[in-house]
């Protein structure tokens, strides 16, 4: 099995930035033929965004890491000959796809309900903050901001602290990215048995709920708004992240059940505290958590994080290192795995980059190609799939219609 | 061998004196329990209406004072005879009644309130006393007046219909006097229900027992399913509906048997390398419960071919070690003789007046901390005569005397 | 709702399937209260167990739980973690009666042995029944109903009479779950016995109850005479001293009829209208009948098959000869007896519906039995006995559950 | 009841609690038929986790199962005991795609591995869904959402910014259940990806998916940064102005990193000479003086509500909106417009309203047909309707265990 699982399936994209690319890029790896649109008066802004590589056009590690295994090419999508030039790409394509900070695509007179008159099957996905509809649908939304909104924020904090923003800018863009990656497989399945093309609106706010589901039934079911928990659990205890020799080095440890904690205390050294009224049991430990974890910092700041893993993974108890963003890219686990790829780079030779997060038994591990850079691929898209000859190319490029 | 305690001082019922008009089987049973526990059972005959259970043995001359039956269901008790076709008897017994605390009766039909001692009557008299009245249908509905022994009543409830071969016809059961025995322990216990309750609020009351519906309460499954679903069960004899193997299987020597059950495939694994047939582990027939139900028959052959080369205790040990059920299917004088019964002391030895000492089953329990119980010999007929009429009564050896001549005390 | 006989005993029923929980429901139907520890899941194994309406199993709906369980607390509990351990202790302290039927090494091992739990509550009453009781080499041996009663000796002579060619069958289980609901009402008297006791001493103690006894103690008759006459009992024909009793076929079914005495045999040849065979020497005395009884059965039954069932038992009864139809479940549910004496229950289930089962086999007129209210669904009663009861909060609950302690 | 996305696709789902039950989700929403499978008695661990109505622990109402299992046939199984092996291979010959999270050592001691089952059933998709994957060191280390948050290196850079001394802070588990979540979705999509593959080859084949690299794969930003621009990111980074502001009212989050939204706020703010310093005067030099900026922005926000803050910032197209608690999100007018939530009737735990769509598909809508199950609800219409076994077949197995 050679074939990639969505050879033959293409994609005009017109998505930017991070929520958007992520979804193509999934489906870019998976075999779909995906053409960025793009154009000098609007390249994804994400090839200029905080590099300090370059700002040449090309590529930033933040476009590198959404757009490997895509075509690009460039349309000045103010020109109507431009979005006639589009139409002809989309009456040979499968999907389309945008996440425009409003309804762009209907000032274009590219939305859906002109996109089935040219090709009746299409399958459009929608991504924005706030959904395609309602109060909110030309806000621009980043995704910090759903995240705020969404709730998330608040959740994400030290206990007794404030809400704080999330880890990685993005974490909403790419679980909903994500989301609209599978919605479309679910769509073009639909076609696949149908004939029956449509139209997929996604809002990251709806997503972010989706992924608070726990604080949004209690809510709905006892009126209870959570607290931040921090690293901590309302069912478990210890559960934690703890100090470790060296420089800002730390181990997270999750305590499940007694037998667990059994476990952990003998393994750490310590089979008194099994019989200490405090921690005793799970009750108990939860009550006293803030004196137990003081008193397993003292153990673990002793040992290096890999160390506390391996000692306490062999007795059955869940812990690992909070690995650093270099410690990920060395992790023997995940190099073993084969997580990273090395994608070549025309600036930098060769990167490594993360590949998307599961492995198939059988073929290829999905199209890796290297990011491309601005309208690399125009010969391609416009003589090739629209079989325009030399001259009106270069014509529509004097015009700045190809731009 | 344990032996038997004299000691009364702490068992339970101590202080409590029963007058038992009981006979014959399920009566005896009651008071048998309420003595052992250490009440003091005041059991009323006369040689115009001695016990039943008396006369009921074999191979044994008619001129030996006691019957194994009577021996095994009387003991802990006194006896004392009081002619009661005649009023001044009944008054005799109504003395008796007003210094005791319980009395139990399982007549035939309502004797009781033919002599004037009744619910009602005794209430009079004595106001916070237990009455236990015991029968084959209660003492109220159509047939309250029918006498019932065991059979019957085994027959009546649904008992022999399911005491069968699978799908064979209904058989009666073991041992004659098995709803007997039911009965008995369920008014027993209603008995110290009743008791308890006095302790606490002083009041006495009327305990209507009846056999037919001891029996329907020994049959839930049976009569649920019917209830539930209207579906009759068939009988299924050594097998069962859920569990197979489950069975009885014949064993080397003369007519000996042993019982084994699988209840699930951990077990059934175990059974099989146990017995050193790996390989129907593997045997589609066998080789999940549905399965071995499915095909019981084949299986259960196949195990006797196993078992019928092996001595029934054997089969217990090889089993049991391997973690599967298995007991032999004992024979009467294996139970009397079984080294686990026989450790645990279930059997007391009780020295019996023309007899001599006989080995008895005792009541299946073992108190940590209560001698074993009151396990005197059954009473000869009117032995404590002197004891009832003269200490409890306070009567006059004259007047005994007369009443012995008018055979009121008879 | 006036006090019943039992009503303040405070019980804790670490039991499961029929045995204990019988023991439970005998002093729960008479007011005791009975908190029913059941493990977490999937509960007494009861529920898996039938019958089940239109047999589709459900944990809510087994009929033999339905039954053993109806006036009890039912709450869930993992004694086996550590907190579980420290709530049942709690339980225990505050109890009066224990009633267990694990495996006696088991309850070693969580040191929930008697011995232990008395450091907790002196006046507690512990009643342990097992297969084989707590001592002796059977102790830690399996059994289930089946084995039991084969190893009780009540298989070996049953049934008492009836197959022409007994050698050739195995010996005979009865009805099933005899031997576990035995188990269960000796343990209920040996239980009481214990708190009149302690009413004495102030002190409880451990009830061993065995089941391998509690059944043979139902041979007492059969043991005596093995004990004392030395003669052997089986189950073939013809050795059985004792009352001759049979079951014959009838035109449209079966009776039940004993007239071997004189009392009997009279009244029942002249219901028969005098055959000459029946006056004939071999039957003139209960000796000569008891030579003879083969004989005069198959005489007997050639004369039942031409009548019914019906005609035979009101004639007969009408003569006081003990005689009744044999019956099936059906039969004895419908019948008009239990339902002048008003001895089923209906109970109104949750889940389960209205399920129609035994009432209490005896009548207190001062106490009469009653149902308060229908077998717990699983862990039913869990706030009510640790929040209200040991005082957990409910979040304490959460934490539990999560931890699959309840 | 008209067609779905994915009606027709039959999925045997063997797992517990959320990030296989997640991935179940996403494919019964949108119409598979997926037939649970849950271990007699206690059933999924998520039915043991709250919240629950009144904090009263029950099997069937706890909404963290209820939100997951929507639309899902359930069943009990036993699969260690003989008969539950023999019927799980029956429901496995019958179905397109098994999904499961079981730890990959037990999945090969009952011979459920996808080597032999696919034996059973070529065209079978076998999604396996684990803390580590199926492969690799540490492949049988146990795991919960604490640990993978760490281990996938996203803890170590969250928060992203608001702590001042967060160099004392451990790295932070961000809002619960997020490592599960992600993790099943990827799994979802994967899934889909070899159902495709399956249209093209006839063959299904065994997708791994591991929670640790479902995280990490979120920050692929974060990771490409590190590969291209050898920076590797902390929580106390430093993070151009987007950040969460204080207001005499509340937080808002507000996205200022570019010099487009930058100078319209600096005007909503009467443009203060502080703003006009070179300090402030392009992104490069705005991010060094990060702390600063934040400090004069807040000055101003601080006298001012979160209302009014929110719309002079959207007045001007600025990306900003209100730090939410889920209440607030769950109330918004945008979520009620858009008619996210939908309100599920359960027999057991009565009416709530459940996140609705993660998106919208316009021809075959999201919906749900059915509550989550009752343990074992479907035993006889599986059991009996599609295996052919009898009732006193079920009542037998019941009593052995087997269900």
């Amino acid at each position: 099995m050679q074939q990639l699982p969505l050879e033959g399936i293409r994609i005009v994209d017109f998505t930017a930035v991070w929520a958007g690319p992520h979804v193509t890029q999934w489906m870019a790896v998976m075999g779909a033929e995906v053409i960025k649109i793009e154009s000098n008066l609007r390249p994804d802004m994400t090839r200029s965004f905080f590099s300090n590589v370059n700002t040449n056009l090309t590529m930033s590690a933040e476009y590198s890491g959404l757009n490997c295994g895509k075509k690009a090419c460039t349309l000045n999508m103010t020109l109507p000959k431009a979005r006639e030039l589009v139409k002809e790409l989309i009456k040979v394509s499968d999907i389309v796809t945008e996440n425009f900070g409003g309804s762009v695509m209907d000032r274009w007179e590219l939305g859906y309900s002109d996109l089935k008159k040219i090709k009746p099957d299409i399958i459009m996905y929608s991504g924005s903050g706030f959904g395609r509809t309602g109060p909110y649908k030309e806000f621009p939304a980043y995704a910090g901001i759903v995240e705020a909104f969404g709730g998330l924020c608040s959740l994400n904090g030290y206990p007794g602290g404030e809400p704080l923003p999330m880890a990685t800018f993005g974490y909403a863009d790419i679980t909903s990215a994500e989301h609209g990656a599978f919605a479309i497989l679910a769509a073009l399945h639909h076609r696949s048995k149908t004939g029956e093309g449509q139209y997929v609106d996604l809002s990251m706010t709806e997503v972010v709920s989706c992924l608070l589901y726990e604080q949004i039934m209690d809510y709905t079911m006892n009126d209870r708004v959570q607290g931040l928990q921090g690293n901590w659990n309302s069912t478990m205890a210890p559960h934690s992240c703890y100090r470790c020799q060296g420089d800002d080095e730390w181990v997270a440890i999750a305590v499940s059940n007694d037998e667990e904690w059994k476990a952990f205390c003998y393994t750490i050294g310590n089979p008194e505290w099994t019989m200490d009224e405090r921690f005793r049991d799970g009750l108990n430990r939860l009550k006293n958590q803030e004196e137990l974890d003081r008193l397993i910092e003292e153990w673990t700041k002793n040992h290096t994080h890999y160390e506390v893993m391996e000692v306490l993974q062999k007795a059955g108890v869940m812990a690992g290192p909070t690995l650093k963003v270099a410690e990920v890219v060395q992790d023997r686990h995940l190099g073993e795995r084969g997580f990273f790829i090395d994608v070549g780079h025309p600036d930098v030779g060769t990167v490594r980059f993360p590949r998307l997060p599961w492995r198939l038994s059988e073929g290829p591990q999905g199209n890796y190609e290297q990011p491309p850079r601005l309208g690399e691929h125009n010969d391609y898209v416009f003589a090739e799939l629209l079989h325009l000859s030399k001259e009106e190319m270069a014509r529509l490029q004097e015009e700045q219609v190809i731009f | 061998m344990l032996e038997v305690s004299k000691d009364l001082e702490k068992l339970p019922l101590e202080g409590i004196r029963v007058a038992d008009f009981t006979a014959v089987w399920a009566g005896s049973h009651i008071t048998q329990w309420l003595g052992v526990m250490g009440a003091e059972v005041i059991k009323i005959e006369s040689n115009l209406r001695p016990d039943l259970t008396r006369m009921v043995f074999r191979g044994m001359s008619a001129d030996c004072p006691m019957s194994a039956v009577f021996a095994v269901l009387n003991y802990g008790k006194k006896g004392c005879t009081l002619n009661m076709t005649l009023p001044k008897a009944r008054e005799l017994a109504k003395e008796i009644i007003e210094v005791s605390d319980v009395v139990t009766e399982n007549f035939g039909g309502p004797v009781m309130d033919r002599w004037g001692l009744g619910y009602s009557d005794l209430k009079k008299i004595k106001p916070d006393i237990i009455m236990y009245a015991g029968s084959g249908f209660g003492r109220t509905g159509p047939y309250k007046e029918l006498p019932a022994f065991a059979g019957i009543v085994e027959a009546f409830s649904g008992l022999c219909s399911l005491n069968a071969h699978p799908d064979g016809e209904p058989l009666p059961m073991a041992t004659r006097g098995y709803s007997d025995l039911a009965a008995a322990q369920h008014g027993v216990f209603a008995i110290l229900a009743a008791l308890y309750h006095r302790s606490k609020t002083g009041r006495g009351q009327y305990i209507d027992l009846s056999m037919t519906e001891v029996m329907a309460a020994f049959l839930p499954e049976p009569i649920i399913h019917y209830t539930m679903n209207g579906t009759v069960q068939a009988p299924q004899g050594n097998r069962d509906s859920t569990m197979a193997p489950h069975g009885c299987y014949r064993c080397q020597g003369d007519d000996e048997w042993v019982a084994i059950a699988v209840s699930n495939d951990d077990e059934w694994r175990a059974f099989c390398d146990a017995i050193g047939n790996p390989e129907w582990i593997e045997d589609e027939r066998f080789h999940d419960g549905l399965n071995r139900l499915k095909n019981q028959e084949q299986l259960d052959s196949l195990i006797q071919e196993w078992t019928k080369n092996h001595d029934h205790y054997e089969v217990m040990e090889i089993l049991q070690k391997a973690g599967v059920m298995a007991g032999p299917s004992f024979k009467v004088e294996e139970v009397a003789q079984d080294s686990h019964l026989g450790q645990r002391g279930f059997f007391v030895d009780i020295d019996h007046p023309g007899i001599g000492a006989v080995r008895l089953a005792g009541l299946p329990w073992k108190l940590s901390d209560v001698p074993l119980g009151n396990y005197q010999h059954a009473p000869l007929l009117g032995e404590h005569n002197d004891y009832v009429f003269k200490e409890l009564l306070k009567m006059p050896e004259e007047e005994i005397a007369r009443l012995q001549e008018e055979q009121v005390i008879y | 709702m006036s006090t019943q006989a039992l009503s303040g005993l405070k019980v804790v029923e670490w039991s499961e399937f029929v045995s204990g929980p019988y023991c439970g429901k005998l002093l729960a139907d008479l007011g005791a209260e009975v908190i029913k520890v059941e493990k977490p899941g999937s509960g007494d194994k009861s529920r898996s167990y039938g019958p089940f309406p239109q047999k589709i199993p459900h944990p809510e709906k087994s009929g033999l739980f339905l039954y053993l369980n109806t006036n009890k607390l039912g709450v869930t509990l993992n004694v086996k973690s550590t907190t579980g351990a420290e709530i049942f202790k709690g339980l225990i302290k505050q109890a009066d009666i224990l009633i267990e039927n694990k495996p006696p090494r088991e309850v070693e091992e969580l040191g929930f042995d008697y011995q232990s739990l008395k450091n907790l509550n002196p006046g507690l009453v512990m009643t342990s029944i097992t297969p084989f009781g707590q001592a002796g080499p059977y102790r830690d041996y399996k059994s289930c109903d089946l084995i039991s009663f084969h190893m009780s000796g009540m298989a070996f002579i049953n049934p008492s009479d009836g197959v022409d060619d007994i050698e050739n069958k195995a010996p005979l289980r009865g009805a099933t779950l005899q031997a576990d609901l035995v188990a269960g009402l000796n343990g209920a008297i040996a239980t009481m016995s214990a708190i009149f006791a302690r009413q004495i001493t102030g002190l409880g103690q451990q009830v061993d109850l065995s089941e391998q006894e509690a059944l043979a103690s139902f041979m007492r008759r059969e043991l005596g005479v093995v004990t004392v006459e030395g003669i052997g009992w089986t189950r073939l024909k013809g050795t059985q001293p004792g009352m001759a009793s049979d079951i014959y076929q009838c035109s449209d079914g079966r009776i039940y009829l004993i007239c071997f005495h004189d009392r009997t045999w009279e009244p029942w040849i002249e219901f028969m209208g005098n055959p000459d065979w029946a006056t004939s020497e071999l039957f003139a005395d209960m000796a000569s009948r008891r030579e003879n009884w083969d004989a005069a059965k198959a005489m007997i039954e050639e004369w039942t098959k031409e009548h019914s069932v019906d005609e035979i038992v009101r004639t007969a009864e009408a003569m006081r000869i003990p005689c009744k139809p044999v019956n099936t479940a059906k039969e004895i549910v419908e019948s008009e007896l239990l339902e002048a004496r008003d001895y089923f229950a209906n109970v109104d289930h949750k889940q389960a519906g209205k399920v129609k089962f035994p009432g209490a086999p005896y009548k207190l007129s001062e106490t009469p039995w009653r149902v308060e209210h229908p077998a717990p669904l699983l862990g039913e009663h869990n706030e009510k006995v640790y929040c209200d009861r040991l005082g957990y909060t409910k979040q304490d609950l959460v934490r539990m559950r999560a931890g699959e302690v309840i | 009841m008209t067609m779905q996305a994915l009606s027709g696709l039959k999925v045997v789902e063997w797992c517990e609690f959320i990030s296989g039950p997640y991935c179940g989700k996403l494919l019964a929403d949108l119409g598979a038929e997926v037939i649970k499978i849950e271990r007699p008695g206690l059933g999924d661990k998520a039915r043991s986790h709250g919240p629950f109505p009144q904090d009263i622990p029950h099997p069937e109402k706890s909404g963290t199962f209820l939100y997951l299992n929507t639309n899902k046939l359930g069943v009990t199984l036993n699969v260690r005991s003989t008969t539950g092996a023999e019927i799980f291979k029956q429901l496995v010959k019958q179905a397109d795609i098994l999904v499961e999270n079981n730890p990959p050592r037990e999945v090969e001691e009952l011979g459920f591995n996808y080597e032999s089952l696919k034996k059973l059933n070529p065209r079978l998709v076998m999604t396996s869904i684990t803390p580590f994957g199926q492969t690799g060191p540490y492949r049988d280390y146990k795991s919960c959402d604490l640990i993978s948050f760490h281990v996938s290196g996203m803890a170590y850079i969250n928060p992203s910014c608001g702590v001042d001394d967060i160099e004392q802070k451990p790295p932070l588990r961000g809002s619960e259940n997020q490592s599960g979540l992600v993790a099943g979705l990827s799994g979802a999509i994967a899934t889909m990806s070899a159902i495709f593959a399956s249209h093209a080859t006839g063959l299904g084949q065994h997708v791994d998916i591991s929670e640790q690299e479902a995280l990490a794969n979120v920050m692929r930003i974060t990771l490409g940064t590190y590969a291209l621009e050898d920076v590797a990111w902390t929580r106390y980074r430093p993070v151009p102005l987007s950040e969460i502001y204080h207001c005499n009212d509340g937080l808002v989050y507000m996205v200022l990193d570019q010099d487009k939204t930058w100078l319209s706020w600096v005007e909503a703010m009467g443009n203060p000479e502080w703003a006009m310093s070179e300090l402030f005067q392009d992104q490069v030099s705005r991010r060094e003086n990060r702390d600063a900026g934040k400090m004069l922005i807040e000055e101003w926000t601080k006298e001012h509500t979160v209302d009014e803050v929110v719309r002079a910032a959207e007045a001007r197209r600025i990306p900003c909106k209100a730090v939410n608690t889920v209440k607030e999100s769950f109330s918004s007018e945008l979520l009620a417009d858009r008619g996210y939530f939908v309100e599920v009737d359960h027999t057991a735990a009565g009416k709530f309203q459940y996140p609705g769509a993660p998106c919208k598909l316009s021809l075959t809508p999201w919906r749900v047909e059915r509550p989550a199950p009752l343990l074992g609800q479907h035993n006889e219409d599986v059991f009996c309707g599609r295996l052919g076994y009898t009732r006193q077949d079920l009542v037998t197995m019941r009593a052995q265990g087997a269900i």
